[in-house]
């Protein structure tokens, strides 16, 4: 007796790179607004992006990895969200955090190497920033079965690179989700590297949103540098969520443009014809174009929006310049909720020495 | 008041927490309808239902990465991992989530959970279940590590392990689950989580241990009163953090030390003890300070394993040397 | 846009529970010698068995995981090996190891807690037992690179429970297969519980096969008990690996007829009415039921071979009674090539230790 | 002989042996066409190819288990840790596989591999990159802990590791990959890999450190000797197995220590020493054996790094204080 088991994984596109609609927007497109809101928000993570590269050029922040290329993504992501869902990013999902409300200033904090910065003074719940590849997906499945035990209409949305699909804690963390039906959605920005490795060497799959399917869960493919791709998928994956339906994968197809992090040099590993190809379909042009052929954007607009992005970025690099060093005893202060005995000579000691060191 | 085992203390502290408190989980392999290999679960799905005495799929980074995310939204996941022999795959949510949460995001996100695990050799265990290494979790920063070696002491510091608002790892010396009985109150007293409890006076020498080891070094205690040598026996029960001030204070009064454990020597917590008690008592130290421990090779299988584990008669043999040091 | 990628699984079985054939037999199968061949492998696999949970019982043996109901899987893994390729077992494969020339002594040893039990005396290559669930996918990828990197016509085959695929070194090791293109045969044993985890609390997905599809490699499903759809599949698997045509994943489906261990109480966790259905199944019943049809069976011969049997497994406990233990010291000596000098104190305080209590 | 830095040397030693040794392999994340991201690899493919410089996917787990299964077919493996922040999701594999395949085999089978991680603090790196954990490698029985301090130990503690025939962890203290620079003959000489290295001989204290420590020690000396004290500096080098007997001499000899490192103190590997120390010098010791080390917290990110770490200040003023110990 021979049966057979069948399964699939969609995939999606609906504005190609020359800014043209592939076929009818879903509904929720036809009034534009959502689709400029969303254009003005590329062009700003974009802005801070290049700022921040600046900033750790000149030693005033540590290493920091672009967004350059991700910001479909981002900001795709960060607009299917509800405020009360709960998001974990990795370190490169600058825009869905900016639009969560963790503002510029705390993210400099954070690449400048202040712990301050994961305070995220506007969203008490969401994760900090997960260092260790593919180990957020698993806290997410805990938030996510939190929120099943208290019976929540919210949905949590997890996040990390193609390369992290490779990672065991990933693996684990989908087969729970569907084992235990979490309102969790898998977002995997597949940006065809993790640092140099190319997404061919990571995985022998054709998607990787098939991984669903050993998870027993839908998993869907889309073209990320498409903001309307990205976010429609998310908005009906965080919807099914929500309502109880279940877990779902989304892999976003798009191509880091930049370095791996400012510690990296990519021209080392990959050629410039590659990059020059990608270029072409670099999320923020495309959405541009077809703003423009709906007679939703012009260069003036353009003009406007890159000097409020200027204004923006500025303020935020100012404050964040003004803003004084932790004292140092504070890596005592939050290792537990009371120091325990034990520490305290060694809290006396450190903030003994730091008094020294002043006082030089 | 009943009498009863640790394995029993164990899952009556649970229970009464599932009792007082909402948010409390249990969950890991085989906790629920099984009741735990141990049955340290036992009767808990049952009287709490399957969405707080959870059964997990079999993946211990996962179990313990989910506690975390839980942990993050004010839930106290309590969660076995079946054996020690099993928590590394767990190693990275531990060291680098579990022990941090709270200081990464300073204190506005936090990491309430407790890891139980049994460990330690003397009960015939296939390989991987009779390893002791409490000083690989002792060494990290904003974990605490707690070791019961009484029924009693075993449902207080559990008690105090669930409420205490950050990570806690348990580990339940298996040797002694069903080996001692003991009256235990269900009275909801939680101990200190940060203190040695004294044992027994003694002016001679102090003997230092904690978990299954605390039976053997009562032992060797008995004997050596039958030598008019006077023991003050110390459970160090929470390794990390250490309680310093009660084991120092011992031994600048009895002036020589031995310390007991299973696990192996080299690197072993026994080694902080033994650091610490030199650079406190140095100059009423009348013996360098002994270790009796596991040897550092392999934990053997079954057959052997008692050869690897410190005996009655290490510990004698040492605090011997150790009384008889320099005459 | 949209664009759908399929993917397919397959299972197979070829004789039923009733011993009937549910299509012809494949052509290896047509002479009956191989099939009676396994009958006969298979009963004295059970035979052993149940001596040595006996054994347990009596204090000989420590703790011992019965293989009752996978001796299908057992048998038909250990016949479509070949001598050069290389096993990576985990606990419930005895009837593999003993195939590979793992003899009953040394598994006595094994589980009565002497680790010479692992020295293979004729299988030099084969892993030991894996305890750590899941561990052994690792090592076997690693042999199998072993293997591609000399370019040796061998394969691997690499075995573990239906509980071992939730844990990410499963998942890694099969996503490391597919991105190599290792010469790898993954072999699931679907018992249906992991100790008293059930399966569906395990994954959600129909079946474990398809955990193939997200590493971009082949998965089938067959009856694990159905010796010919288990012997069948996996000689196929092999021979793709030792031709270079790549990894497979098979999941052999069958029921845990036993407690997990010696140490477990079944009854605590399941129902016996589950456990009477399964016993339908059972693969030895069905193979003399399938044998006798073709008159290659009938009940002298199942007379002689239960007395082989019983003589065989007598004889092995008996040898196995005979052994010495080993010396204390012995702990020592394999530690590292060489003991490290820091490590001869304490090796003379075991020694002499050892020599005072025999003295005693 | 060429002047090189530490990396350099480290490369050197691999591209040594890759030519010597053909079933030697180099694995790990981006060591391939990347050269890894320190640049520890470099050339290393383009010279020995795709087969044998080997990009993996993105798994820790996986890149040790691989290695181990490799190593048991007489491949010889060095696998690169991205950064030992990274290494934890292999600590199963270490601890249960690798170090006990020869064990578990009595023999039979082996694991002679090399794991590769750059470690410690203070080159500004983000949160995980900076750790320093060699304390829980160094526990368990079965692995060798090796951490050279110079380019040129490097280079030789690399080929000893290599062609040892059991596994070994090789700590690369990556603040001093390019701070110093030093002549290198590539002549495949290997050191020991159970002796710690006595950098300077002196009478009144011993100064014992590893990693990068050892250069803050030794500014440390510097400035003792401007005030008369004149310090043996010691290169511990191999954390485990450990050369307790060269410690024991020089400190019985001095009668003062003052131990360095860079891990939390807490059951860190100077605990260990601090514990030989005393069981073996006791009545040599003229004061306590001291331990400078980072804090028992969280290492801090790179604002604050150089405030966790010893400094030369911290090594002066626990120096002093065991001087001028009872004075
Ligand atoms: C467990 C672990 N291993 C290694 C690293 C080092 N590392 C940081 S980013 C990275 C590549 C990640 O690639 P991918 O997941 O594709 O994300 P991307 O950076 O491309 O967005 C690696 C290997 C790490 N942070 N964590
Ligand atoms: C990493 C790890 N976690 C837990 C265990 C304890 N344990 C031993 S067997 C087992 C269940 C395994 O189930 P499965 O993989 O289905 O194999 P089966 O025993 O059913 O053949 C568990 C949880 C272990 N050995 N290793
Ligand atoms: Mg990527
Ligand atoms: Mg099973």
């Amino acid at each position: 007796m021979k049966q057979k088991y069948e399964f699939s994984v969609q995939s999606h596109r609906f504005i190609n790179s020359a800014g043209k609609a592939l076929m009818p927007l879903p509904a929720r497109y036809a009034d534009l607004q959502l689709l400029e809101q969303a254009y003005e928000q590329m062009v700003l993570i974009r802005t801070f992006d290049q700022k921040a590269i600046a900033l750790q050029r000149t030693g005033k922040i540590g290493t920091y990895p672009s967004v350059l290329g991700h910001e479909a993504i981002n900001i795709g992501a960060g607009l299917a969200l509800h405020q009360e869902d709960v998001f974990a990013p990795y370190y490169r999902d600058l825009g869905i955090q900016y639009l969560r409300g963790v503002s510029f200033v705390e993210q400099l904090m954070y690449w400048g190497g202040d712990e301050r910065g994961s305070c995220y003074a506007k969203q008490p719940e969401d994760l900090p920033i997960c260092v260790p590849i593919a180990t957020q997906f698993c806290h997410a499945a805990g938030v996510a079965s939190a929120i099943k035990f208290r019976q929540q209409a919210r949905a949590v949305l997890v996040s990390g690179g193609d390369g992290s699909t490779s990672k065991g804690d990933f693996l684990e963390s989908l087969n729970l989700a569907g084992a235990w039906q979490l309102p969790l959605v898998f977002l995997v920005s597949n940006n065809q590297w993790a640092i140099s490795t190319p997404r061919y060497l990571q995985c022998h799959a054709e998607t990787l949103a098939q991984k669903a399917i050993g998870a027993g869960i839908p998993g869907v493919q889309v073209d990320g540098n498409d903001f309307v791709a990205v976010h429609d998928t998310l908005t009906d994956a965080l919807t099914r969520a929500r309502t109880g339906h279940g877990p779902t994968l989304v892999e976003a197809v798009t191509y880091r443009l930049g370095d791996h992090t400012t510690a990296d040099d990519a021209s080392r590993y990959r050629s410039q014809e590659d990059l020059k190809k990608a270029w072409e379909e670099e999320p923020i042009k495309r959405l541009r174009l077809y703003l423009s052929s709906q007679n939703a954007w012009d260069e003036k607009r353009e003009q406007a929006l890159l000097q409020r992005c200027k204004v923006t970025v500025e303020k935020a690099v100012a404050d964040y310049a003004a803003i004084e060093p932790d004292v140092p005893t504070a890596m005592f202060d939050h290792l537990f909720a009371t120091l325990p005995e034990d520490l305290h000579d060694q809290y006396e000691e450190l903030r003994r020495q730091t008094q020294e060191a002043s006082h030089d | 008041m009943t009498n009863m085992t640790m394995v029993e203390a164990i899952n009556l502290a649970m229970a009464h927490e599932l009792n007082a408190d909402p948010d409390l989980l249990v969950m890991g392999e085989d906790v629920g309808m099984n009741g735990g290999v141990f049955r340290a679960t036992v009767d808990l799905r049952k009287e709490f239902g399957r969405t707080r005495v959870i059964d997990t799929p079999l993946a211990e980074t996962m179990i313990v990465g989910t506690a975390i995310g839980m942990a993050t939204q004010g839930l106290h996941p309590v969660a076995e991992i079946q054996f020690m022999g099993f928590v590394y795959p767990a190693m990275e949510q531990l060291i680098c989530h579990a022990a941090r949460m709270r200081n990464r995001t300073r204190g506005r996100l936090s990491c309430p959970l407790v890891i139980r695990a049994p460990f330690g050799g003397g009960i015939h265990a296939p390989e991987h279940h009779s390893e002791s290494t409490e000083a690989l979790f002792a060494h990290i920063p904003g974990l605490r590590v707690v070791i019961p070696s009484s029924p009693l002491r075993a449902y207080r510091l559990l008690l105090a392990a669930i409420r205490n608002p950050d990570p806690v790892i348990f580990l339940e010396p298996k040797r002694i689950y069903r080996a001692v009985s003991q009256p235990v109150d269900d009275n909801g007293e939680a101990l200190p989580l940060d203190t040695c409890f004294t044992l027994r006076e003694g002016s001679d020498l102090t003997l230092i241990s904690w978990g299954a080891m605390v039976q053997e070094t009562l032992k060797a205690a008995d004997h050596l009163k039958q030598q008019n040598v006077h023991c003050e026996v110390i459970d160090v029960a929470t390794v990390s953090p250490l309680d310093r001030r009660t084991l120092i204070a011992s031994v600048c009064k009895t002036g020589r030390a031995v310390i007991v454990h299973e696990a192996p020597r080299h690197c072993g917590v026994g080694a902080e003890i033994a650091a610490t008690l030199q650079e406190h008592c140095l100059l009423d130290l009348k013996a360098p300070v002994k270790r009796v421990t596991g040897y550092d090779t392999i934990m053997p299988y079954l057959r052997q394993e008692l050869r690897y584990m410190p005996s009655v008669e290490r510990i004698l043999s040492a605090a011997n040397e150790v009384i008889n040091f320099g005459s």
